[in-house]
C-alpha cells in the first residue's frame, strides 16, 4: 500500500481508540482502559513515523500527498511533509509519554468515567496531528477548534477545585474567539479566490496583486494563529490555563499545542501568502519579529516574577513561544530549521519539568515555590530531573534545545545583530528561574523568602493534589518518564541524522512553489540549498553564557531576596494579567489592531 | 484593568478592526457576483455520485473529513461536558419533586411528541435528496424526546432515556464513521472514498457511502445532544450542592452507586 | 446593497466582542460568544450567495440551474455544530465556576493574577 | 423583490444581535437568541440555504437558549443569590 494512503489514518486511529474507550470505558477496569489508551496512541505514532519515514525518503511523486476520499482538487488534501509529519510523530510521541505518566496519575478518576480522560486525550491527539498534516484552511480551521474544544474540557477537568475552571473559561472564550476571527479571513480569502486549500489559495492570489482584502485576510487569519501561539498581546489566557490543567495536559499544552499555532502562522505564510500576491516579506518580518521580541521579554520577565511553579513553566512556554515567532519572522529555511529543532527539543524539556512538577503537587500539595522550601531534599532523583531540564531549558550544549536555539539565532542574527542577545538573555532568564525555584525546593539553598514582602496580587501555588491523596513513594512512570524526555531531549542535539533531517524539513518547508507543485501537480521537487542546524563555536559558547548566565542568577536569586524596587516597577505589568476573560477579549482586538498597523506597508 | 480603560483598549481595537474589515469589504466583489470555481467544481462532483442535495455530497462526500473533525467536536464536547458537569464528590442529588401538569399542556406535547420524532428521522433519512440530513434530524429527535419534560415530568423523562444507552450510541456513531472511512481503504481505495453503488439520483438509496455517513451522523447527533441536554437538566434539578437545603437528599456517595445507575436497574 | 451583508457581518462580530468585553455576568459573555460567532455563518453565505441562483438542491430541479454556492452552506454547517458544541461546553464550565467561586461576575473572579 | 427580502432580513438580524448583547440580564438573553436564530434562519431561507436554515432554527433558536435557560436556572436556584456574591462552595482553606 502507498505510504501516503496511511495519512488520515493519523487522525483517524486515535478517534476510534476514543470512541471503543467512551462506548466501553464505564464498565472497563481503569488498568484496561489505560492499556487500551495506550495501545492506539502507540499505533498513532507507528503510523506517522512510518509517513515521517517516507517523507524523509520520497518516492517519485515527492514527500507523501494523499487526497481524502480520492477527490483529486476537489476534497481535501493531507500534506506528509518532513516538518508536518515530523510535528505528528512529535505530538503521537508526546502523548504516549503523558498517557504513561497518567499511569498512575488521577488515583480516583471520576466515577463511570474511567475511560474518558484517556479518550479525551486520544481526540487530541487526532486534533493536533490532523491540524500538522493538512493542507486545506478550512480542514484547518475544523481541527483548530477540535483541539481547542478538547483542551478546554481537559483544562477544567478536576471541576472540584475552583482555579482550573476559571482558567479553561478563560481558555476557552479567547481561544473560541480567535478561531471564529481566523474563520472570518478564510471566508474573505475564499471570497477572492473561491478555493480552500493552501496550494490552490496561493496560485489564485498571485494572479492577482495584493490588497486591503489580502491584508485584511492575512491579519485575521493570524490573528487566530497567534492567539494559540500565544503571542502577546494575545497570551493571556496561557498562563492562567496551563498553570491550572491537569499536569499531563500541561506536558501537552505547553510541549506541542502552543508550538502547532506558532507552525499554522509559519505554514500559511509559506503556502498562501508568501508569493507576489500575498504579503511582501519585509512586512511579514517587521510584524512577527515585534510581537515575538514583545512576547519573549514579557514572558521572561512575568516568568522570573512566579512562585507557583506551574505558572513559572507556563510563562517560560510564553518566552519561548516569543523566540520561536522570530525564528520564523526572519522567513530563511535556516530559521525555520533552527526553530523546529529547538521545538522539538524544548518540548521533551518542557514536559519533563511540568512532569516534575506534578510530583511535587501529588506528595506536597502545592507547587508554590516558597512553601515547598527545602522540604523536596528527600526527593534527590527529582531534583536532578529539575535541575538538568533548567539547564537544558537555559541552551545548554549539547541538549536538542541548545542546538536550536543556537542555528535560530545564528539564523536570526543575519536579520538583526542583536537577536541572538536576546535569545541569550530570555533562555537564561527562563533557565534561571527554573534553576531557581529547584535550588529553593530540591536543596534549600539560601534564605527563606518571607511572604510579607510581597505586594500586589498574585497567585500562589497551593492546589490539591490530583491524585487520590499525597503520594508516599514516587511510582516509576512518574520517573522515567521525564528521565526519559530530557534522554529524547539531548539525543536531538547529538545525533547528526536528525539535524540533517530537520534541516531539509526547512528547505522543503519554505519552498512555496515546490509545496504548490508537489501537493497540486505531483512532481518531485529537489531540495533546494540549505545549510541544516550544526554545532558551531560561537553557537556553543553562546550556549554555555546563556547557562553560565541562568546559574547566575538563580544563584544570586536565592542569596538575596528580591529588590522591592524592581518588583514595584513591575508590577503595572504583572496587573496587566488579571484573570479577567474582559480584559483578555479587549486584548485580543486591540492585538488585532496592532497587527494591521504593522503590516500595513510604509508604517516603520 | 477597570471598566473604562478596558472600554478603550477595546474601542481603540475595534476601531482597527474596523477599518481594517470595512477595507476589506471595498475589495470584495459585489454581493451576489463573488466567483465560484470551487462550488461549481462540488456541484459536477456530487452529480457525478449522484447526490442531488450537493450540500450533503460536499460533507459526506467530497469533504467528508471535515465532517469527522466535526462530529468529533461535538464528540468531545459531550465528553467533555459530561466529564465536567458531573457529581463532584462533596455534593448530593435529590429527587426532584413531581411537577403537576395541565392537562391540555399534557395532550398537546404528547401529541408533537411522535410527531417530532417521526419528522427528526425524516430529515435524517432524506440527508442526500433534500434540505436536512443527519445533523439537522438528529438534532430535532433529540429535542423531540424532551418534549415529554413538558409533557409529564422529570422523572417520566428520565425513564424514556437510559442514558448510558445513549453514551453508547454516541461512540457507535463516532466509530461507525470512521470504520465507514477505513472499511475504504481496506477496499484498496482512499480514505473515507465512496466505494458503494451510487444508486439513482433523488432515491433514497442513492448517494453511497454519503447515505451511511449521514445515518452514522445522525445516530450520534441524536444521542450527543440527548445526553448534552440532559446533562444540563440533570444539574438544574438534581444535583445539589454542599450547604443547599430542600428536597430528600440522597447522598450516593458511599453507596457505590449512583442516581444513572440506580435509575437503570429501576 | 453591493457591501451591506458584509458590513452587517463586520457590525455583528463587533458587537458581540463589545458585549463580551463589557459583561458583567458569565452567562451573558458567553451568549456574546454565540453572537459573535454568527457573524461567521452571514459572511459565509453572503460571500456564496449569486444573484438569481437557487438552492443547491437537484431533487426536482434541472442539473444545469444555476445555483448558489454549496461549498460556503457545507461550511456554515460545520460551523453551527462547533458553535453549539463550545458553547455547551463553556456553559458547563460556568455552571461550576459558579458553585467554586459562588458568583457569576467576572469582576469578582480573583484566583488567577499576576 | 428578493432583494428586498434579504435587506430587510439583514436588518432584522443586526437588530437582534445588538438586543441580544445589550439584554444584560441572561435570561432575556436567551429568549432575544433564540428570536436571532429565528432572523438567522430567515435571512438563509432567502439567501438560499436552506440546510443551513434547518440548523440554525435547530440549535440556535432551541438547544443554544434552553441551555442557557437550563444554566440560569441551575445558577440562581441558590436562595438569595441572585447575581451577588455568597460564599463559595469550594473546599475549606
Amino acid at each position: 500500500m502507498d505510504t501516503a494512503r496511511l495519512l488520515p489514518l493519523v487522525v483517524a486511529v486515535p478517534l476510534l481508540g476514543a470512541a471503543v474507550l467512551v462506548a466501553t470505558g464505564r464498565r472497563l477496569p481503569r488498568l484496561v482502559s489505560d492499556i487500551v489508551g495506550c495501545a492506539f496512541a502507540a499505533a498513532t505514532a507507528a503510523t506517522a513515523l512510518l509517513v515521517l519515514f517516507r517523507a524523509g525518503h520520497p518516492g517519485p511523486g515527492g514527500y507523501p500527498v494523499e487526497w481524502v476520499g480520492g477527490w483529486q482538487r476537489v476534497g481535501i488534501v493531507l500534506v506528509g511533509d518532513p516538518l508536518g509529519a515530523g510535528l505528528a510523530a512529535l505530538v503521537s510521541l508526546l502523548v504516549v509519554a503523558v498517557l504513561v505518566y497518567s499511569w498512575r496519575y488521577f488515583e480516583e478518576p471520576p466515577r463511570r468515567h474511567t475511560g474518558s480522560f484517556p479518550a479525551l486525550i486520544l481526540v487530541f491527539q487526532a486534533g493536533m496531528c490532523g491540524f500538522a498534516l493538512t493542507g486545506d484552511l478550512f480542514n484547518a480551521f475544523v481541527f483548530f477548534e477540535l483541539m481547542g474544544v478538547v483542551a478546554y474540557a481537559l483544562t477544567g477537568f478536576r471541576v472540584e477545585e475552583p482555579k482550573p475552571l476559571q482558567g479553561a473559561l478563560a481558555f476557552g472564550v479567547v481561544n473560541s474567539l480567535g478561531a471564529y476571527v481566523t474563520l472570518l479571513g478564510i471566508t474573505l480569502l475564499y471570497a477572492r479566490t473561491g478555493e480552500l486549500g493552501f496550494a490552490q489559495i496561493g496560485r489564485r492570489l498571485d494572479t492577482e496583486g495584493p490588497d486591503g482584502l489580502v491584508l485584511a485576510a492575512f491579519v485575521l487569519v493570524t490573528t487566530g494563529l497567534l492567539v494559540k501561539a500565544a503571542a502577546v498581546p494575545f497570551h493571556f489566557w496561557l498562563p492562567d490555563a496551563h498553570a491550572v490543567a491537569p499536569t499531563p495536559v500541561c506536558m501537552l499544552l505547553s510541549g506541542v499545542m502552543v508550538e502547532l499555532g506558532v507552525y499554522g502562522v509559519a505554514r500559511v505564510y509559506w503556502t498562501v501568502f508568501s508569493g507576489p500576491g500575498g504579503l511582501s516579506h519585509p512586512d511579514f518580518t517587521r510584524a512577527l519579529l515585534v510581537l515575538g521580541v514583545l512576547t519573549a521579554l514579557l514572558g521572561a520577565v512575568m516568568c522570573w516574577q512566579q512562585r507557583h511553579l506551574k505558572r513559572l513553566l507556563a510563562f517560560s512556554t510564553v518566552a519561548h513561544t516569543g523566540l520561536f515567532l522570530i525564528g520564523v519572522a526572519v522567513l530563511t529555511p535556516e530559521g525555520i530549521s533552527g526553530t523546529a529543532l529547538y521545538v522539538l527539543g524544548h518540548a521533551g524539556v518542557k514536559a519533563a519539568l511540568f512532569a516534575c512538577a506534578g510530583v511535587l503537587l501529588d506528595r506536597y500539595a502545592t507547587v508554590d515555590e516558597h512553601e515547598l522550601f527545602g522540604r523536596a531534599r528527600e526527593l534527590p532523583a527529582v531534583g536532578v530531573l529539575f535541575a538538568v531540564g533548567g539547564l537544558a531549558l537555559s541552551g545548554l550544549p549539547p541538549f536538542g534545545s541548545g542546538l536550536g536555539k543556537a542555528a535560530a539565532e545564528e539564523a536570526a542574527g543575519h536579520t538583526a545583530v542583536w537577536l541572538p542577545a536576546l535569545y541569550v538573555l530570555v533562555s537564561a532568564v527562563t533557565g534561571g528561574a527554573v534553576l531557581r525555584a529547584g535550588l529553593r525546593i530540591f536543596a534549600g539553598v539560601g534564605r527563606r523568602p518571607r511572604d510579607e514582602e510581597e505586594g500586589g496580587p498574585e497567585t500562589t501555588g497551593e492546589e490539591e493534589p490530583e491524585t487520590g491523596g499525597r503520594l508516599g513513594r514516587i511510582p516509576m512512570p512518574l520517573l522515567a518518564v521525564p528521565a526519559g524526555l530530557l534522554a529524547a531531549s539531548l539525543a536531538l542535539g547529538v545525533v547528526p541524522a536528525v539535524a540533517s533531517a530537520v534541516g531539509r524539513a526547512g528547505a522543503l518547508f519554505t519552498d512555496t512553489g515546490g509545496y504548490r507543485r508537489t501537493v497540486l501537480d505531483g512532481h518531485a521537487e529537489a531540495v533546494p540549498a540549505h545549510v541544516p542546524p550544526h554545532w558551531q563555536l560561537t553557537g556553543i559558547l553562546l550556549g554555555l553564557l546563556s547557562a553560565a548566565l541562568a546559574i547566575t542568577l538563580a544563584t544570586l536569586a536565592v542569596r538575596r531576596p528580591v529588590h522591592t524596587g524592581t518588583a514595584a516597577l513591575l508590577a503595572p505589568v504583572r496587573r496587566l494579567q488579571s484573570g479577567h476573560i474582559g480584559d483578555y477579549v479587549a486584548w485580543l482586538i486591540a492585538g488585532t489592531a496592532l497587527l494591521t498597523a504593522l503590516t500595513v506597508p510604509g508604517v516603520r | 484593568m477597570s471598566p473604562r480603560v478596558r472600554l478603550w483598549v477595546f474601542l481603540v481595537g475595534a476601531a482597527g478592526f474596523a477599518a481594517l474589515f470595512a477595507a476589506a469589504c471595498l475589495d470584495l466583489p459585489a454581493f451576489g457576483t463573488v466567483p465560484h470555481p470551487y462550488g461549481v467544481r462540488a456541484v459536477h462532483a456530487a452529480l457525478s455520485h449522484h447526490t442531488a442535495n450537493v450540500i450533503a455530497s460536499v460533507n459526506f462526500d467530497l469533504r467528508a473529513f471535515d465532517t469527522l473533525g466535526e462530529e468529533s467536536i461535538l464528540f468531545s464536547a459531550v465528553i467533555g461536558t459530561v466529564v465536567l458537569l458531573r457529581q463532584a464528590r462533596d455534593e448530593h442529588r435529590k429527587d426532584p419533586e413531581p411537577a403537576t401538569v395541565h392537562p391540555p399542556v399534557r395532550r398537546f406535547a404528547l401529541l408533537t411528541l411522535p410527531f417530532a420524532l417521526l419528522v427528526g428521522l425524516y430529515v435524517i433519512a432524506h440527508g442526500q435528496i433534500s434540505p436536512g440530513g443527519g445533523f439537522q434530524g438528529g438534532v430535532v429527535a433529540a429535542t423531540a424526546l424532551h418534549l415529554l419534560y413538558i409533557a409529564a415530568d422529570y422523572r417520566a423523562l428520565e425513564r424514556v432515556r437510559p442514558l448510558t444507552l445513549y453514551e453508547i450510541g454516541e461512540a457507535a456513531g463516532e466509530a461507525a464513521y470512521v470504520i465507514t472511512g477505513l472499511a475504504a481503504v481496506l477496499a484498496g481505495s482512499a480514505f473515507l472514498a465512496n466505494v458503494l453503488p451510487f444508486g439513482t439520483l433523488a432515491t433514497l438509496s442513492s448517494g453511497g457511502t454519503a447515505m451511511v455517513l449521514n445515518a452514522a451522523v445522525g445516530l450520534e447527533v441524536t444521542s450527543g445532544i440527548v445526553v448534552l441536554l440532559a446533562r444540563f437538566l440533570d444539574q438544574a434539578v438534581e444535583i445539589e450542592e454542599p450547604g443547599e437545603g430542600g428536597g430528600s437528599p440522597r447522598d450516593t456517595r458511599d453507596s457505590g452507586g449512583n442516581g444513572d445507575d440506580e435509575r437503570e436497574r429501576a | 446593497m453591493t457591501v451591506l451583508p458584509y458590513l452587517v457581518a463586520g457590525w455583528i462580530f463587533l458587537i458581540g466582542v463589545y458585549g463580551l468585553v463589557t459583561s458583567r455576568d458569565l452567562i451573558h459573555a458567553v451568549g456574546c460568544l454565540a453572537v459573535t460567532q454568527s457573524s461567521t455563518y452571514v459572511l459565509l453565505l453572503a460571500v456564496g450567495y449569486r444573484n438569481g441562483g437557487t438552492a443547491p438542491v437537484f431533487a426536482d430541479a434541472p442539473t444545469d440551474s444555476r445555483v448558489v454556492d454549496p461549498v460556503v452552506q457545507a461550511l456554515a454547517l460545520t460551523d453551527i455544530v462547533v458553535g453549539a458544541t463550545v458553547t455547551a461546553l463553556l456553559l458547563a464550565l460556568v455552571v461550576q465556576l459558579r458553585k467554586r467561586h459562588g458568583t457569576v461576575d467576572p469582576d469578582a473572579l480573583s484566583e488567577l493574577k499576576g | 423583490m428578493t432583494d428586498v427580502l434579504i435587506v430587510v432580513a439583514l436588518l432584522l438580524v443586526a437588530g437582534a444581535a445588538t438586543a441580544a448583547v445589550l439584554n444584560r440580564d441572561p435570561m432575556r438573553q436567551a429568549l432575544v437568541l433564540s428570536f436571532l436564530g429565528l432572523a438567522l434562519a430567515l435571512l438563509f431561507t432567502f439567501l438560499q440555504a436552506p440546510d443551513v436554515a434547518l440548523s440554525q432554527l435547530a440549535v440556535g433558536s432551541a438547544v443554544t437558549p434552553l441551555m442557557i435557560l437550563l444554566t440560569v436556572r441551575k445558577v440562581r436556584r441558590r436562595p438569595g443569590s441572585g447575581d451577588g456574591v455568597d460564599k463559595p462552595a469550594g473546599r475549606e482553606r
